[in-house]
């Protein structure tokens, strides 16, 4: 089956900082995979590479069967991305907002006021103004307005943070029914007793690295399950370098 | 008028090595700007010398050649950035973007120029340093667009995205050339006389030798200086894309800092120094 | 020379702009050299 | 892509409804320009009457520039210049959407600065006809090269001071034109105006196609 994501030592800047500097990552369709690393590690960056927003510069990238160096844009409307912003207006009501994003793709009004019930915004706190809501209720209008576009690869930076309990549970019901259905979804998350509950397996990404021994999906879905940063001591590790570059063992001392 | 030409005997830079000059001259620039520096001092003489003075003007009109030698260049080279834009949107090779960046720096000091020349020029002649004349104002716009695509070229970002940002800016500003020009005429035609007829058609022979010669130096030198800039932009580019190798070695070692509970292995990110420069050009 | 101090800004101040621009080109043009491989500058 | 337009306007209008930053705010400051330009030249001679066309467009100008620093700050705060990246609507009809609601937003501060001019100068409009055609025409040139490079200004740091430094240059054609026709208007000769809403409309259908064309790489980019 066609990948849902392919990166091969893809590289990303922002500015002239390589935020990703070479990251290997296979993800089948319908997987949830946790990337997880520590703070400045390209968590963001790679979901935002994934989603089409951040070019990737150098290496292979191939999401949903499109080339991200040649058509991100066919990528684009087929990702739902729940960043760090939150992508709504703050002088329109919740109702407004997702109603023109879902409608922007595609989806009906219905698609988005079951969106909205979804998350707990009917009634009464559809219509209040984006800037009067509390952050947790922001976040719920920002991921309703996501989940009305019907995406089929999810790219959730950091879905848990802010909400309360019962939200928390919303997401991970939405991220499991949409798994089942077939979406594919990439969570980072600090949470991680909570996500890695979610994730059918976990990826480590640091120094905007995720070394190719981590890619594979069956080895760390069977085998255990390699968190500890100390994991890869042991397999040295592969540089992939460009396409077609001999892979160099760099040897760790 | 002084032409520093490049000399080739100076020593070159040692830490480049293998006896390679470390400058942005060539043999080609180097017999260019010869002949530009030759030209330079002969139309110094020509202008400054052997030319009589106009009958009307007086001597002021020897400022005529170096005025209209540099409007000409200055249009060429804002003709030159226009067309390296529209070629970079269609081919997508950085020479082009290149040649559009350096064209338009010079460009914008040699219409700099065209306007302190025509300045110097009317105040002796109209009695004032600037008229409300269609050619001076539209110069002025002209200047201020392009100097508009300067500074959005100099806002930092990823090459691709200050390329293509810096391509359709040129090409807007070209695309009102046009139209300013056009509106300036006319909006000047209805208050005043169409623009002052400069140089008399039934012109000296030497005059006129001296404006051709004028013409012809000025756009040697607008060529010397071109291929001096676009080397230098090129080593820029250069420079940041090797900044990239080593950025992302650097990059990297940051994963091992994190995998290795040990303080940093120096010697890891050495060697991992060459495989990564290889790997990435 | 009539309006020879005129005459003389306007050359001035094209020999000094011109000048200054093209010492700063290849100023900064020798300071980079040094720093990019010869392999890199292809017209040497 | 009309319909995406139409989507991007109603989104822009209504945003503006809600929060009236454009009544609230450019209006007034419109306003507060004529005022200045009274201080600044003498009203008891007939400077003001004479100059009247030539201030109601500076006017328009520079609260113009007010109207899309404001459309284009909407779509930079909490990313949502990436949202409307990933959104699947057509660039072109982004485009057409913001120019038509930033054109919206013009013509109402041309009324009121047209009623500021009339209290304020003493003028007289005659020539109506004349006066609404340029005012159609040099706000949908004013719109399309300001949404133009109000898209190529938006996201970046130094936005606020290099959008006038990209847009007035370019809009000098429309401030011309615009001051024209008005005199031509204002002094009943509507014959010597016509000629300057061609130009105006040259002006706005060349930055149009420029936009429509041009709106979806330079929106692509990050």
């Amino acid at each position: 089956m066609e990948l849902a994501v392919h990166l091969r030592a893809a590289v990303s800047l922002l500015g002239r900082f390589p935020a990703l500097a070479g990251v290997d990552l296979d993800v089948a369709p319908g997987e949830i995979v946790l990337i997880q690393g520590p703070n400045g590690a390209g968590k963001t960056t790679l979901l935002r590479a994934c989603a089409g927003l951040v070019p990737v510069v150098r290496g292979v990238a191939v999401v949903l069967g499109h080339d991200l160096r040649v058509d991100a844009r066919l990528v684009r409307r087929r990702v739902g991305l729940l960043g760090h912003a939150t992508f709504l207006y703050d002088d329109l009501t919740v109702a407004d907002n997702v109603r023109f994003w879902s409608r922007a793709c595609g989806a009906s009004r219905a698609d988005a006021d079951a969106a909205m019930a979804r998350l707990g915004l009917e009634g009464r706190l559809a219509d209040v103004v984006v800037a009067r809501l509390s952050a947790g209720q922001r976040r719920r209008a920002s991921i309703a307005a996501m989940i009305a576009r019907r995406p089929e690869l999810w790219l959730l930076d950091e879905p848990h943070a802010g909400l309360d309990q019962a939200g928390r549970d919303v997401v991970d019901t939405l991220v499991r029914d949409a798994a089942a259905a077939g979406a594919t979804v990439l969570v980072a998350s600090h949470e991680l007793d909570r996500a890695r509950a979610l994730a059918g397996r976990t990826v480590t990404i640091a120094g905007g690295t995720i070394p190719s021994g981590g890619t594979t999906p069956p080895v760390l879905a069977s085998g255990s399950p390699v968190y500890g940063p100390r994991g890869r001591q042991n397999d040295g590790w592969v540089d992939a370098g460009a396409p077609g570059a001999p892979g160099e063992v760099v040897g760790v001392p | 008028m002084t032409s520093p030409a490049p000399s080739g005997t100076e020593p070159s830079g040692t830490a480049a090595g293998a006896g390679a000059p470390a400058h942005t001259g060539s043999q080609g620039t180097r017999v260019l700007g010869s002949v530009t520096a030759a030209g330079l001092v002969m139309l110094s003489l020509f202008a400054l010398v052997f030319s009589p003075a106009e009958a009307d003007q007086g001597d002021a009109v020897r400022l005529m050649y170096i005025h209209v030698p540099t409007a000409v260049v200055a249009f060429l080279a804002f003709f030159v950035t226009a067309a390296g834009s529209a070629l970079w949107l269609w081919k997508k090779s950085r020479w082009w973007d290149l040649v559009a960046a350096s064209s338009a720096e010079i460009g914008v000091i040699f219409t700099a120029l065209t306007l302190v020349t025509g300045m110097v020029w009317g105040r002796p002649i109209w009695g004032v340093y600037w008229t409300w004349d269609a050619r001076l104002t539209s110069t002025a716009l002209l200047l201020l667009l392009f100097l508009g695509y300067l500074a959005i070229r100099r806002v930092p970002a990823e090459p691709d995205v200050r390329n293509r940002r810096a391509a359709f800016a040129g090409l807007i500003a070209v695309v009102d050339v046009p139209i300013v020009h056009y509106s300036v005429n006319w909006w000047n035609s209805l208050h005043q006389e169409p623009t002052i007829t400069r140089l008399d058609p039934s012109i000296d022979g030497l005059m006129l030798f001296t404006l051709m010669l004028g013409i012809v130096v000025f756009l040697l030198l607008y060529l010397w200086l071109l291929v001096h800039r676009f080397r230098l932009a090129w080593l820029e580019e250069q420079l940041a894309s090797s900044d990239l190798a080593a950025a992302l070695v650097e990059r990297r070692a940051e994963a091992d800092e994190a995998t290795i509970s040990a303080p940093p292995a120096p010697s890891s990110a050495a060697k991992a120094s060459g495989t990564i420069a290889e790997a990435s050009r | 020379m009539s309006h020879g101090g005129y005459v003389l800004a306007g050359y001035a101040a094209s020999a000094v702009a011109i000048g200054a621009y093209a010492l700063r080109v290849l100023g900064r043009g020798r300071a980079l050299s040094r720093r990019v491989p010869p392999k890199d500058r292809r017209w040497t | 892509m009309f319909r995406d337009a139409w989507l991007v306007a109603g989104k822009d209008l209504r945003l503006e409804a809600r929060s009236r930053v454009t009544t609230n705010q450019v209006a007034p400051f419109a306003v507060t320009v004529l005022i200045l330009f009274a201080f600044a030249l003498d009203p008891d001679s007939d400077v003001l009457e004479r100059a009247t066309a030539g201030l109601f467009w500076v006017a328009v100008l520079l609260s113009s520039l007010l109207a899309l620093q404001r459309a284009f700050t909407v779509e930079s705060v909490d990313g949502n210049r990436d949202a409307l990246r990933l959104s699947g609507l057509e660039p072109a009809g982004i485009f057409l959407g913001k120019a038509c609601a930033v054109a919206a937003q013009l013509i109402v501060l041309e009324v009121v600065l047209g009623i500021g001019v009339v209290v304020l100068y003493d003028a007289t409009l005659a020539g109506p006809l004349l006066l609404g055609a340029t005012c159609l025409a040099a706000t949908a040139g004013l719109a399309a090269a300001g949404t133009l490079y109000g898209v190529l200004a938006a996201g970046l740091r130094v936005r606020d001071t290099l959008l006038p430094l990209l847009l007035f240059p370019v809009v000098a054609p429309v401030l011309i034109g615009g001051t024209r026709a008005f005199e031509a208007a204002l002094g009943d000769v509507p014959g010597e105006g016509w000629p300057w809403v061609g130009l105006l409309c040259v002006f706005a259908a060349v930055y149009t196609a420029f936009g429509v064309l041009a709106f979806g790489p330079i929106l692509e980019e990050s």
